[in-house]
């Protein structure tokens, strides 16, 4: 028996990794399909799946190679990211795409620097991640611009005194809440800051805080489970201010967590649906008859079609890929590495350039309403700030 | 084994000793003596409270009230505190208030040199007859965790060692040092857990019916062999029995308890004659 | 004597073919392969499983503060060897942090251990007074603690509070090309030194307080000294073993060291049987390479064909897993080894034989 | 004062009588067992995600009773399946199935809901949201710790009063005594592991309802605080699991008034600890013996 158990063991650690069929290149998504960002991380990985769709092949060097997409599941943990990141490395990924949530790219980034694989984050706004990794590249905007963007309009709102409440251990909503209030103080505005712990349920306390404290604006940063959770809690405590957050929030969870209540939510993104380019208004109506096309990926998208930002994202970030490889002529992860910081690209989410540290130079972000009665988000202005 | 009576130190002295559960009195003023070189036997039926009186001894029990004298240091002493007092059924509860309560953990009155063996044989089951006695070497340790770790004792291992091997030829085990301690006869379970309480160099040894569970010939050798290891070692024991054969044939003196009292005290003629003591066995019609 | 020089040389042997394995694998299958990630984490939970193992095993504790003490190990060989030059980025919420050094690798491993001791220590001399399971939930207390107080804003200039702590030296820093052969180094001397400890005269009085707590004081072993000793020695492992975890993943966060993680390493002792040592290590290699590499395509939704293969979907990976681990706990309690050692399954033999003849 | 104070102490009322109903389930089965039900804070989420499914296809209320009776089903084949073959193992071998219980619920849980948060049905009654004085709540809030109440009031009574009640008082008491007495340990585990599931399904009906998101992990914390209550009120005694619970509600609460957030878990850990240390046997547990 325990024999039996060693030969097995010993055959399957001589298992050779398996061998890529002739002129086929691998892209790596690393996104979480499950945990507290599956929802927005499925979105993302259907903007990719769209692009393979469209684009499912690049030239290298006079020859056609197949793009086959590698999708693995960080599972919105950080400890579990590491591990998703190596099953991607393993497979000899050229590029890897993702992930949505900043704390896993950040713990993610170190396999694929060490690895020489060069990644290129799609909606990872702490601006970490790239500065504490040289192998990450970044194509949406970052959390000093997204919380300055959101202070300002908390002011413009009317608001004195935010209410900033973040989860412990989120590196997402821990740093963009640090921007925001940042920011807001500058503007002469008061902050009273609160965290929550992981798995909290319970927030009946930080919103009567809140009230308490005499805050006029709500800035909540977190993943859309909890999300849900503060507005349903605050609706049912008659909270009249609004609540504020990031990306993370133009998320269908958000629309049915306010659908039909008393409550005003707004969030800042990386795009909207409506508009008017030929490139964006091209791939909107391109993506939602694709996703019309598939019960499953309805599904994915949250039971309709809206085109939610982190999709466009994902979208954008496959077609930088392809560029690269292009430019860099080969398969080879190195080689895409060296190219990639000279890659530009208009997108659908605006054009694309690296800077030193890696970022693309977005200074545009839109704010949208979570229309409580039409249960959709609704376009509020766009907002850029002043360098 | 009169003989030994002439130096008639002091080993052991139990003072008043009253032992209380709650509402239940266990023990009821005990007051005994063990004298250098003895061999000392606690008898009674069933329920007595002997088992208890050991426990007082050894400190894994704190006494209610009384005090218990090792070699003339005291090891125990308590009065009735907190709620004890109100419930308190025993005698003297006023006799000690003015003395410090004195409470030792087992493992110090072990390495005082009170070294015991259970009733109900408490073996370590997982180790072998050589292992459980090795243990037995550990309270004499001059090693620390680091000196042992690193073998740095060798020396000191190496004689425990022998002594275990030594104390297991003169037990009778040495054929059964490597097996699993349980997997033993009961008799020789009994032997290996007195092998194991020499191991700690005791000078009083308190023996929990030993010959419980034995034949008559296994009772008459454990009789021989406890006399042999006490003159070998020059032990004082102190031990609790049921076989009345062995208890008359081995003992020097006799204390008698029933329901946590004592009833009589006396060499084996005296008690064998004793009409409390006849009434009380009979009364409980066991033996 | 002769016979014992003989089994010397033979694990000796063993060890260093070992050894010659995990640095031949890590340079033909290449730093990418899965191989070596199962052999690098796989090591690293060899070490912190044998410490859990001294505790709940050898010494009979039920303890499950296994996660807060490799978190203590960790967040101290973080904070001391993050570069100077990378304290302000890191530290980017806390102008560069207090921890304005760093030291080497080696004294800040050693440093993870005396830290993760120290705080045993203090926990320790309430908590072992507690028996059985209301030790085992303080013990899971004790470690939440730890988490909130890591987390906190306050002393977040210390431990950079809930955020990542990167950019300290990773296992590929050290030895470059050969994580493996690094990690199976300290690994192996720190199990080399547990099993002194197990086979030394202190060992023996853990087993007995094991056996029967009673039988072990009155034979003179102090039991809470002792019971603190196998605490603080299994924790400063375990904080090793912790900084281990952080080199090896590269980043770092509290968030990671939930109570969930004491029980996948409390999983992986039983699987290897409670109280063996060889059977911890083999089972951490096993359920690291189960659930990191052989079962991962359990998750993966595979097409056959025109036809998608029922049930394989994110998340069946740790169905199966956990329904095996279930299927071991219930009916092969003794797990691989039992109480035993690799090395002892001979000798039982002779035993056995002997007690015919 | 109060004004301020009065929304954290019915938000604490109304989540410490829902970890009273979890309680009750951690102490019921201590005192006989003397087992750490790991996996009952997961049997609690399975009842949230019973719920959700079930509302999908049928009205809500079918929906209710058909969620108490698939949890109570759940609870019982947990105790079939994972702790009566090991009713002779040692202490450590049941207490690690149960974590194992816990570890196999909680990725099947992952596995069919794709570790995503669930909406939880609304119950349009407990929904509703009213005005007490300066706070505005859900009706829920009113009426958890009533229900709680008189809950553990007819629980109490069961136990007192009823032969099945007197059975489990005799087996928490001494196990092998009671067996030779001709009582069926196994049916009377059984029915205990029953009452404890029912109550941690109508607990998740409150909680939910309060806190509408169900994810797989969602119960766990609940659940140890739940139990921390238990051991608070004195493991075995149902008045003091619910008084345990209400206070550690209240507690984590003001402490969240306070405004130190961050330890409002690790509050619960910490009196765990003390309780422990000080006064083993809880607020109202009975007082053991150790016998040698």
């Amino acid at each position: 028996m325990k024999k039996l158990l060693a030969l097995v063991l010993a055959v399957m650690m001589l298992v050779p990794a398996f061998a890529l069929a002739d002129n086929t290149i691998r892209i790596g998504v690393f996104e979480p399909s499950t945990g507290d960002n599956g929802a927005g991380g499925k979105q993302e990985i259907l903007g990719i799946e769209y692009a393979n769709s469209v684009a499912p092949t690049v030239n290298i060097g006079g020859e056609e190679y197949t793009v086959e997409l590698v999708i693995e599941d960080n599972q919105s943990l950080t400890d579990k990211a590491i591990s998703a990141a190596q099953s991607l490395v393993s497979k000899d990924v050229a590029v890897v795409l993702g992930s949505y949530g900043s704390g896993v790219s950040m713990a993610g980034g170190d396999v694929f620097a060490e690895a020489g694989v060069p990644a290129i984050g799609v909606s990872c706004t702490n601006p970490n991640v790239t500065l504490l990794c040289d192998y990450y590249w970044r194509i949406c905007f970052l959390d000093p611009f997204q919380g300055t963007v959101m202070a300002n309009f908390a002011k413009e709102l009317g608001a004195t005194k935010a209410y900033v409440l973040t989860m412990l251990g989120e590196d997402y909503g821990v740093g963009l809440g640090k921007y925001f209030v940042e920011a807001f103080k500058a503007l002469g505005g008061e902050v009273v800051e609160e965290n929550f712990t992981e798995g909290t349920s319970d927030f009946a306390a930080y919103i009567n805080n809140a009230a308490s404290n005499g805050c006029d604006v709500m800035f909540a940063p977190c993943a859309t489970t909890y999300a849900a959770l503060i507005i349903d809690q605050a609706a049912a405590q008659g909270i009249s201010f609004p609540i504020l957050a990031g990306d993370t929030w133009e998320n269908s969870a958000i629309l049915n967590a306010a659908k039909g209540k008393d409550i005003k939510v707004y969030c800042s993104t990386f795009f909207d649906e409506n508009d008017d380019a030929a490139a964006a208004a091209s791939f909107v109506s391109g993506f939602k008859a694709w996703l019309n096309a598939d019960s499953s990926k309805l599904t994915n998208n949250g039971g309709n079609d809206i085109v939610a930002a982190v999709s466009a994202l994902g979208f954008d970030a496959y077609n930088v890929a392809l560029a690269a490889i292009t430019a860099a002529g080969s398969a080879d992860p190195a080689a895409i590495a060296e190219a990639l910081p000279g890659v530009t690209y208009e997108g659908v989410t605006g054009a694309i350039a690296f800077d030193d540290v890696g970022d693309a130079k977005k200074d545009m972000a839109y704010i949208k309403f979570a229309n409580p009665e039409t249960g959709a988000f609704d376009f509020v202005k766009t907002q850029s700030v002043a360098e | 084994m009169s003989e030994n009576r002439s130096q008639n130190a002091n080993v052991l002295r139990l003072k008043d000793i009253t032992m209380q559960f709650g509402g239940v009195v266990a023990i009821n003023n005990l007051s005994l003596e063990v004298n250098q070189g003895e061999i000392v036997a606690l008898i009674g039926p069933n329920g007595a409270g002997k088992t208890t009186a050991f426990n007082c001894i050894t400190g894994v029990y704190q006494p209610t009230n009384g005090e218990v004298d090792f070699h003339g240091t005291p090891i125990a002493v308590n009065h009735p505190q907190g709620k004890m007092i109100r419930q308190y059924a025993g005698i003297n509860p006023d006799a000690y208030k003015n003395r410090k309560p004195v409470v030792y953990t087992p493992d110090k009155i072990t390495r005082m040199g009170i070294a015991r063996t259970f009733q109900n044989i408490r073996l370590f089951k997982s180790q072998t007859a050589f292992d459980n006695v090795l243990i037995g070497t550990h309270l004499r340790r001059s090693s620390n965790l680091f000196t042992a770790t690193f073998r740095l004792n060798a020396r000191e291992e190496k004689a425990n060692r022998e002594k275990t091997a030594q104390l297991l030829e003169i037990v009778g085990l040495s054929e059964e040092a490597n097996e699993l301690a349980t997997s033993l006869p009961y008799g020789k379970q009994r032997r290996l857990e007195i092998a194991r309480a020499l191991a700690t160099d005791p000078t009083l040894l308190l023996l929990d019916e030993p010959a419980a569970g034995m034949n008559p010939q296994e009772t008459d050798e454990l009789g021989e062999f406890i006399v042999d290891i006490k003159n070998r070692f020059q032990l004082t024991v102190f031990m609790i029995e049921h076989h009345m054969n062995l208890v008359m044939d081995i003992s020097d003196r006799i204390y008698v308890l029933d329901f946590g009292r004592q009833i009589a005290e006396g060499t084996p003629e005296e008690i064998q004659k004793n009409p409390v003591v006849i009434a009380a066995y009979l009364g409980v019609d066991e033996e | 004597m002769k016979k014992g020089n003989m089994r010397l040389i033979i694990s000796l042997l063993v060890v260093a073919a070992l050894y010659a394995g995990g640095f031949l694998i890590e340079h033909t299958a290449g730093s990418k392969s899965m191989v070596v990630t199962v052999l690098q984490k796989g090591a690293v939970y060899a070490l912190i499983a044998v410490s859990m193992n001294l505790l709940n095993g050898f010494t009979g504790l039920f303890s499950l503060g296994q996660a807060g003490f490799m978190l203590v190990g960790a967040y101290a060989y973080a904070i001391l060897t993050i570069p100077m030059a990378k304290r302000a980025a890191v530290y980017q919420y806390y102008d560069g942090g207090w921890v304005q050094f760093t030291v080497g690798v080696l004294p800040a491993l050693l440093v993870a251990g005396l830290v993760a001791a120290l705080f045993a220590a203090l926990i320790g001399m309430p908590v072992l007074r507690l028996k059985g399971d209301y030790l085992a939930i303080a013990t899971l207390g004790f470690a939440e603690i730890i988490r909130a107080i890591v987390q906190w804003d306050t002393i977040g200039p210390l431990t950079n509070g809930s955020n990542l702590l990167k950019t300290y030296p990773t296992l590929k820093n050290i030895m470059p090309g050969n994580t493996v052969l690094f990690t199976f180094l300290v690994v192996g001397v720190c199990i080399g030194l547990i099993l002194l400890l197990i086979n030394s005269t202190y060992g023996r009085a853990f087993k007995a307080i094991r056996d029967d707590e009673v039988a072990a004081e009155a034979m003179g072993i102090n039991l809470f000294r002792h019971k603190q000793m196998a605490f603080v020695v299994s924790s400063f492992f375990a904080g090793i073993g912790g900084a281990l975890l952080a080199m090896y993943q590269g980043s770092l966060q509290a968030n990671s060291f939930k109570s969930a993680m004491t029980y996948e390493i409390l999983l992986i002792v039983v699987i290897g049987g409670l109280g063996s040592v060889s059977g911890s290590v083999m089972a951490s290699f096993l359920f690291i390479a189960c659930s990191e590499w052989w079962l991962r395509f359990l998750d993966a939704e595979t097409m056959l064909g025109n036809v998608q293969v029922p049930l394989l979907a994110p998340g069946f990976r740790m169905v199966v897993f956990s329904v095996v681990i279930m299927v071991v706990v219930l009916f092969f309690r003794k797990g691989i080894m039992g109480t035993r050692e690799l090395w002892e399954l001979g000798n039982r033999r002779q035993a056995k034989g002997g007690r015919k003849s | 004062m109060f004004d301020t104070l009065l929304p954290y102490l019915l938000a604490g009322i109304s989540v410490g009588g829902q970890y009273a109903m979890i309680a009750v389930g951690y102490t019921l089965v201590y005192g006989i067992l003397r087992l750490i039900n790991f996996a009952h804070g997961d049997i609690f989420t399975a009842a949230g995600f019973f719920m959700i499914y079930l509302t999908a296809s049928l009205p809500i209320g079918l929906s209710i009773p058909l969620v108490i009776i698939l949890t109570v089903a759940l609870g019982f084949v947990v105790e079939r399946v994972a702790y009566k073959p090991l009713r002779s193992a040692p202490r450590m071998s049941i207490m690690i199935s149960a974590i194992g219980v816990s570890y196999l619920l909680q990725n099947l849980m992952w596995y069919i809901t794709g570790g995503l948060a669930k909406q939880y049905p609304v119950l349009p009654f407990l929904s509703q949201t009213i005005r007490l004085g300066s706070a505005t709540t859900k009706l829920v809030t009113i009426i958890t710790p009533l229900l709680t109440v008189g809950l553990v009031v007819a629980l109490v009574m069961l136990i007192n009063h009823t032969k099945i009640g007197m059975a489990m008082r005799a087996v928490s008491v001494d196990f092998e005594t009671s067996q030779l007495m001709g009582i069926k340990i196994n049916s009377v585990i059984s029915v205990t592991f029953v009452i404890g599931s029912a109550m941690a399904a109508i607990g998740s009906l409150l909680y939910f309802t309060n806190y509408t998101a169900v994810t797989p992990t969602v119960g766990a914390m609940p659940g140890l605080k739940a139990f921390v209550a238990a051991v608070f009120g004195g493991i075995g005694s149902i008045p003091g699991a619910m008084i345990g619970a209400l206070i550690i509600g209240i507690c984590e609460n003001l402490i969240k008034a306070a405004g130190l957030t961050a330890f409002s878990d690790a509050f619960t850990f910490a009196l765990l600890i003390v309780v422990l240390l000080f006064r083993p046997t809880g607020l109202f547990g009975e007082k053991t013996t150790d016998k040698v």
